[in-house]
């Protein structure tokens, strides 16, 4: 296991191919395309219910797809039992044993596996990535929530899979031992060679770590791709809605010019990058991310506007400001009165112009 | 074939084919055959069946049967859920130690513990002896012995363990914070009880529920010694068909009507128990 | 623990320890008669039980049919329960249903066409034949009690287990098994009860073995001696000694087995 | 010679020291094998289920089913030569014997079922009217035995003794009315002779049909006494038997236990232990008057007067009778 | 229960002082005095395992003080039990009563009380309030997580308590719900005049939300005030570190001169604001928010650094930069090549000195 192949092409490790898992009535996943390299990093992104447990399970063996056809290493997975697939999972909902201690539980797969010899100082280990080295002979009902949290961490990071699922695994950490385990993570991943399929509603923490976001909706795949071109060229109007903290206007293309188009909204003319195959014509949707506002900037366009709302979030103030019938929003280091009159710079070339989701 | 955790039905399935169908097959035989100077013969013969059928005396006692069933079920339960939810609460370490408490009483012999209850009830017994001393009535209570009270009384107490153990081990699956979310959300702790634990537990309460139907539908001691003029039951009349009377074939038809009705009943009760609201959700998951 | 639940228990213990402590009371009482009022204090009984060593042959009898059927009952019990709350089981009603038969049927007559079966196949009647039967009437039982644990079981445990690398036998002595060591060793002891207490099946199958329920039967019919309270309270005092220890032992091996499966 | 034989007899009538003398003298062991019933004896040879038995224990009065059943082997009495002392009441009786004439069981052990009660409470000695007599309502008891309870309700209802066992369908018609009628004068129905010992001794009931068993074990503690009524005294009577599928090698031993049932050595020690007398005359002349009284051979009459239970014809309608009594 | 009074002096509702809770030899609560005026949005913050969750189940009712006094409306708490204290709780482990479908579990207050005609209306609404109103015959097993965490909130704010407890109530959803949640929360509190006891992970949440911010160690409160206090002027090291991405410098007070002082770090010599009761002399902390470093700023303060690492998160990218044996972190729009040297500049009037934790 600590032996790695050096990577060639970066090959596939899973590939998943149109697959679905309905629940009685209600489609879950709803025909699914997903690669994961081998050692590649993935998170999967979506709104709550969307379907992304529903995948990792199906990729644990733990649900049978309806359709579709699910390969590990390039052998299909169909009937392989989860104890057989070299994947471990680190449960949303922990799924901690209740009658072993922390240190029975994270051990619990060194030994079904036997003859490690050197189980209780792996443990220790595990143990101490998550900070939880002190807690060892406590119970899992003994435990705060993030206590558990890092148990269940810790307990599928020991086996050393070659793929691991983690259903929002630091979601009940503070920020501060979020930061701490995500470096572990990642540190974890880079020394193994481990491929991670990640579901997270931490954005900062999927761009963070990512080699590829997907993001998902109602069961099928919005958008898969690097971080940066997620967050700057997202392929729908529900990806830009979904990620950050855009202000989306809806429009018509006026004209288009290579990869930029001029788009007619309600705040006037904008010209931006814009999606393949948005011709003019077309309805579209302007994503102005919250970064290209400002009111002492030097972009093109410039809104008179009067704020309507201003809330002070730590490192910065969340402002929101009416314009034609448009609430733009935007950071600023310091808050802002309500009611007042102020002038919005807009980044225009950094802005984008992309289809409307169905 | 690759194993499956549902095989492991068809050992046991065998087991009882063999050890009981089987049997029960005979007696199905035998309930259509003659008796004549003590000899069975085989014949297709109606004798028995009709017999049965136009008994009133075996179906009164097949009614006692399942009354004294359901009644001893209902008392069971009315006691058992306060001492199980009651063990529950106990620290772990106790919960051994009350296993064996509880389940002791039954290890005396049936028969010894009759004659002690007979001490306890008589007329010149213990509880009568200090009603008298205390000057609580003057007569001794002679309902107490030798009554359909007494075997009320001692069919519950015969079966209350059953019930405790089926409802406690089912009260020990209950995450306690689902209670605490109850009495959050303003239930006192009867409404927790009958909102939460009793539906939640209902499968226990099913287990409990069978068992002491079975057991005490089928109780002949007890009923017969404790129960005076009172304590004639289905079993001792199938039992004095077999022996005394040499009637076999009345005999298997009356044991299989029984059977046949005990049947449908607690079929019906569990069927109730398990229908009931939450448990269907409950045991849909498996 | 609070209050209520403290009270609950005493008044419970009060009821089912009744008829005990009258029949410990009555053990030590100078006289042949159990009945008020008390004439004075003896150990004649228990000298008299102590030179009938009958009744000690019977009680290791009882005990010893009496463990196996504790233990079949458990594991034919456990069996069950696992086939029933298993996963696409199209049988299930009916197994539920073959399941209530030993429950239901009155136990006299079946032990009597056992008794015929038995004697036709030439299958001898004695202990072994006592443990079967025995452990059949019980087997539903032990179902009843082991099913209702089961069926309120998590399984995102078991997943959890699978995902870690265990098998489903491995997953099943690790995880469930210690979860429903509770309601296993409700189970056994379910079985060993009926089996003490069991008399219909004992007078039709026992063949050669004589129960204790058999000779306290049987000696019944003549008088009613206090010796016979001694010895119930003996039997009390034994069983509950060697309930106990098999307990603590049961616990270890359990706990064993599940650390070395 | 055998080892071991079993017996399969009441523990009353096969205490270990009762047979110590005829281990001893043959070098084979008796194993008792304790009756919980007679129906369940009958029923268990009828199964199979008494295979291991090699000396059973019919009572004379049912002797018949047994023998029509064919569970029991033709005797040859030349065998025994004890039965020459029997008493000639049993050495007449027809009971033992089958259709073909032969025997199958001989009687060895009886007794009288009196009435027994408190005579501190009944001043005036009780006859079984006395059972059915609304100023004792709950304290009387009956056993529950289709048999003697219809034939004692009969003997009530003034049917003469010679057809108490004999009732036409309206008498028993009759005969159920007066049994439900005294339902609720009873306390209880007794089960075994233990029950009603300790039913008498805690005061529940004041007089019973009883056996004599409750006396003995009573007469010294409280004032109690035993009635034999002049309608008809019950009489019981224990026989010895050889199922039919004994091995051939045990048969000899078989005969030589009937011997010693019908010897000194057995009667003398159950008279004293027992309070029973054999159906030898064999050790009458050598007891005590007082012994003699005690188990009825001093006045060797009463046995005329003995009402000996039999299954009736209609034995099936008897005890469907019974049964309707005690669920009414 | 819909008619208020009116806030005269925002009096007290719950008080709690001195209250100490132990588990076994741990002390989970270690003797905290904490107030929650009427109406007050109080938020606990703090590392996982310093007790959070154990003071809202001690307000709830399900634990009991060792030591200490807890009072509502000013009537004692001690024996009060959990269904007579006008308070409801979103579990962090959600606590849905599986055998009940989701309207059941949202109604399962209202039934309690009986009386009440609009049941089904009133459970309509506070399903749409979480966007689950299509959920409502499913059982919680047929949920997702997140689904799950909503129907548990729905529940809870049903029953309109006058103090809400919520552990971590919308830790399993995405930004975008998490957002319309606390926007519904929010108004909910408003409106009916609730007070909320709020336990976050997500301090933008709690800066966003929060009336009093009440941060936590190790079950002892390290600081009680509001957001801004909390944020600028942290009590000592413990918050500074704890909240936000501040970077801390380790050095000695110089001089002090009114509110300002003059602290001695490996940086050199920096005057910002300092916190009462620290002198001349004495070791402390320089706290440094990322916002006050900038690339091109015109503060003071001045640092020829190295850029040591830098993360791209969507809205900003986080550069990790060293000088003089200090990492220094901010945030910048752009991301910096790795071993770039540059120039930072601090906004020291803003910055400031605190003392160093126990
Ligand atoms: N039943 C218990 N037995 C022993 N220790 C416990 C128990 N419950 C909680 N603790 C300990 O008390 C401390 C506080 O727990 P608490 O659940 O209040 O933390 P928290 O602040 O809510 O943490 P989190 O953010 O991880 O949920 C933790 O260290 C925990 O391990
Ligand atoms: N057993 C089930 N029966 C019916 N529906 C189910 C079941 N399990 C999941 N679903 C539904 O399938 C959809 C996808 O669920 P899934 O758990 O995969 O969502 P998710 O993306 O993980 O959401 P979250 O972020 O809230 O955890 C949801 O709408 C959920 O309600
Ligand atoms: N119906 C059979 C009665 C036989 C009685 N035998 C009694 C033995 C005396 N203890
Ligand atoms: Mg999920
Ligand atoms: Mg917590």
């Amino acid at each position: 296991m600590e032996k790695r192949r050096e990577p060639a092409l970066s090959p596939l490790l899973l590939a998943m191919r149109s697959v679905v898992k309905t629940f009685g009535r209600s489609t879950a996943v709803d025909g699914i395309d997903l690669d994961v390299p081998e050692r590649a990093f993935l998170t999967l992104l979506g709104p709550s219910g969307c379907g992304k447990t529903t995948v990792l399970r199906m990729i644990a063996g733990f649900e049978t797809p309806d359709a579709g056809d699910m390969r590990l290493d390039n052998t299909p997975l169909a009937g392989v039992p989860p104890e057989r697939r070299p994947v471990n999972t680190v449960f949303q909902s922990y799924a901690l044993f209740p009658h072993l201690t922390v240190n029975d539980n994270v051990a619990f797969s060194l030994k079904l596996r036997g003859g490690v010899s050197d189980v209780a100082a792996r443990v220790r280990r595990a143990l101490d990535a998550v900070h939880m080295a002190d807690f060892g002979d406590r119970y899992p009902h003994q435990l705060s929530g993030g206590q558990q949290q890092r148990v269940a961490v810790a307990r599928s990071i020991i086996a050393e899979p070659r793929l691991l699922l983690l259903d929002e695994p630091l979601s009940a950490l503070d920020r501060k031992m979020r930061g701490h385990l995500q470096i572990e993570l990642k540190a974890l991943q880079r020394r193994l060679g481990i491929a991670f399929v990640y579901v997270t509603h931490d954005q900062e923490e999927a761009f963070a770590l990512s080699d590829i976001v997907v993001v998902m909706n109602r069961g099928r795949i919005a958008q898969k791709a690097d971080p940066q071109t997620i967050y700057s060229r997202p392929a729908d109007s529900f990806v830009a809605d979904f990620i950050g903290n855009s202000t989306l206007v809806e429009g018509r293309i006026r004209e288009r010019r290579g990869d930029t188009a001029t788009i007619d909204t309600p705040l006037g003319n904008v010209t931006a990058p814009v999606a393949d195959g948005l011709a003019a014509g077309d309805a579209a949707m302007l994503v102005i991310r919250p970064e290209l506002l400002s009111t002492r900037g030097e972009g093109a366009a410039t809104f008179a506007s009067t704020v309507s709302n201003s809330v002070f979030q730590g490192e910065r103030t969340v402002i929101q400001a009416e314009t034609a019938g448009v609430s733009l929003r935007f950071a600023a280091e310091a808050p802002c009165p309500v009611g007042a009159s102020i002038s919005l710079w807009l980044d225009a070339d950094r802005s984008f112009i992309t289809r409307i989701a169905a | 074939m690759t194993f499956r955790q549902r095989h492991l039905a068809l050992p046991v399935a065998v087991a009882i084919v063999a050890g009981c169908l089987a049997p029960l097959a005979v007696l199905v035989a035998f309930s259509f055959y003659e008796v004549e100077d003590f000899d069975l013969i085989p014949a297709f013969s109606f004798r028995a069946w009709g017999e049965l059928a136009t008994s009133g005396t075996d179906w009164f006692l097949i009614g006692k049967a399942v009354l004294s069933g359901l009644t001893t079920t209902v008392f069971t339960t009315i006691l058992g859920y306060p001492v199980a939810l009651a063990l529950t609460r106990l620290a772990a370490s106790a919960k051994g130690l009350a296993i064996i408490v509880l389940l002791t009483p039954l290890y005396t012999g049936e028969i010894v513990r009759i004659y002690a209850w007979r001490i306890v009830l008589g007329g010149e017994g213990l509880v009568n002896t200090v009603l008298q001393g205390i000057g609580l009535i003057d007569e001794p209570l002679k309902f107490l012995l030798f009554s359909p009270f007494t075997i009320g009384l001692v069919l519950t107490y015969n079966n209350l363990p059953f019930m405790v153990l089926a409802i406690w081990v089912s009260a020990e699956m209950v995450d306690r914070r689902l209670i605490e979310a109850a009495r959050d959300l303003g239930a006192r702790p009867i409404d927790a009880f009958s909102r939460v634990v009793f539906p939640l537990t209902t499968p226990g309460l099913a287990a409990g529920s069978l068992t002491v139907f079975a057991l005490s539908a089928g109780e002949l001691l007890t009923p017969s010694l404790l129960g005076g003029t009172s304590g004639a039951t289905a079993m001792a009349l199938v039992d004095n068909l077999f022996g005394t009377a040499f009637d076999w074939p009345l005999a298997s038809a009356l044991a299989l009507a029984l059977l046949a009705t005990l049947f449908l009943v607690a079929s019906a009760m569990a069927g109730l128990l398990l229908r009931l609201k939450g448990a269907r959700a409950v045991i849909g998951r498996t | 623990m609070g209050r209520i639940g403290l009270s609950v228990l005493i008044v419970a213990a009060g009821f089912l320890y009744l008829p005990l402590v009258v029949l410990t009371v009555f053990s030590f009482n100078d006289s042949a008669l159990m009945a008020f009022p008390l004439t004075g204090f003896t150990l004649d009984w228990y000298r008299e039980l102590g030179q009938n060593d009958n009744f000690l042959k019977g009680f290791v009898t009882s005990f010893l049919i009496a463990q196996p059927v504790g233990v079949l009952a458990m594991l034919l019990g456990l069996m069950a329960s696992l086939a029933l709350t298993a996963p696409g089981f199209r049988w299930r009603g009916l197994f539920a249903i073959l399941l209530l038969v030993p429950f239901l049927v009155p136990k006299s007559v079946l032990s009597i066409a056992q008794a015929m079966i038995m004697s036709r196949i030439g299958f001898e009647r004695g202990a072994t034949a006592l443990i079967l039967a025995q452990s059949l009437v019980a087997l539903p039982f032990a179902t009843a009690l082991i099913s209702a644990v089961m069926v309120r079981f998590d399984g995102r445990l078991i997943e959890a287990a699978r995902d870690l690398g265990a098998s489903p036998w491995q997953a099943f002595l690790r995880v469930l098994l210690p979860q429903l060591r509770p309601a296993l060793s409700g189970a056994y002891s379910v079985g060993v009860i009926l089996s003490l207490a069991d008399l219909t099946i004992a007078m039709f199958l026992a063949g050669r073995t004589q129960p204790l329920s058999l000779m306290v039967a049987s000696e019944f019919r003549r008088e009613l001696r206090p010796d016979l309270n001694a010895m119930q309270v003996v039997v009390l005092a034994l069983t509950a000694v060697l309930v106990s220890l098999s307990e603590v032992y049961r616990r270890r091996r359990l706990r064993k087995l599940a650390s070395e499966a | 010679a055998v080892s071991e034989i079993v017996w399969a007899t009441w523990d009353s009538n096969g205490h270990p020291e009762y047979v110590t003398a005829f281990e001893k003298a043959t070098g084979t062991k008796v194993k008792l094998s304790f009756l919980s019933s007679e129906d369940a004896q009958f029923a268990a040879l009828k199964t199979g289920a008494a295979s291991d038995w090699d000396v059973v224990n019919p009572s004379l009065n049912q002797a018949r089913r047994y023998i029509k059943a064919g569970e029991l082997m033709p005797l040859d009495l030349a065998k025994v030569p004890n039965l020459a002392h029997m008493y000639d009441v049993f050495k007449a009786t027809e009971k033992v014997k089958g259709e073909d004439g032969q025997t199958y069981a001989i009687p060895y052990l009886w007794g009288l079922n009196p009435i027994v009660y408190r005579s501190d409470i009944h001043t005036e000695e009780p006859t079984y009217s006395t059972l059915f007599d609304p100023k004792f309502k709950g304290q009387l008891a009956m056993r529950d035995y289709a048999l003697e309870s219809i034939a004692i309700a009969a003997l009530h209802i003034g049917i003469p003794r010679e057809r108490a066992f004999l009732l036409t369908s309206d008498e028993l018609a009759e005969v159920k009315k007066a049994l439900i009628a005294q339902k609720p004068l009873l306390r209880t129905y007794w089960q075994t002779i233990g029950d009603l010992t300790n039913l008498i001794a805690t005061g529940e009931v004041t007089a019973a049909f009883s056996w004599r068993v409750p006396y003995d074990a009573l007469k010294d503690k409280m004032k109690v006494a035993m009635a034999k009524p002049k309608a008809g005294i019950m009489g019981w009577c224990d026989c010895f038997a050889i199922p039919a599928s004994l091995p051939e090698e045990k048969v000899e031993t078989a005969y030589k236990f009937a011997d010693y049932l019908l010897g000194a050595d057995y009667a003398s020690t159950i008279a004293e232990i027992g309070n029973y007398a054999t159906t030898s005359s064999i050790i009458r002349d050598k007891l005590t008057p007082e012994k003699q009284e005690a188990i009825f051979v001093d006045d060797l009459s009463v046995m005329q007067n003995f009402m000996w239970p039999e299954a009736p014809e209609n034995y099936s309608e008897w005890l469907k009778v019974w049964n309707e009594v005690k669920a009414a």
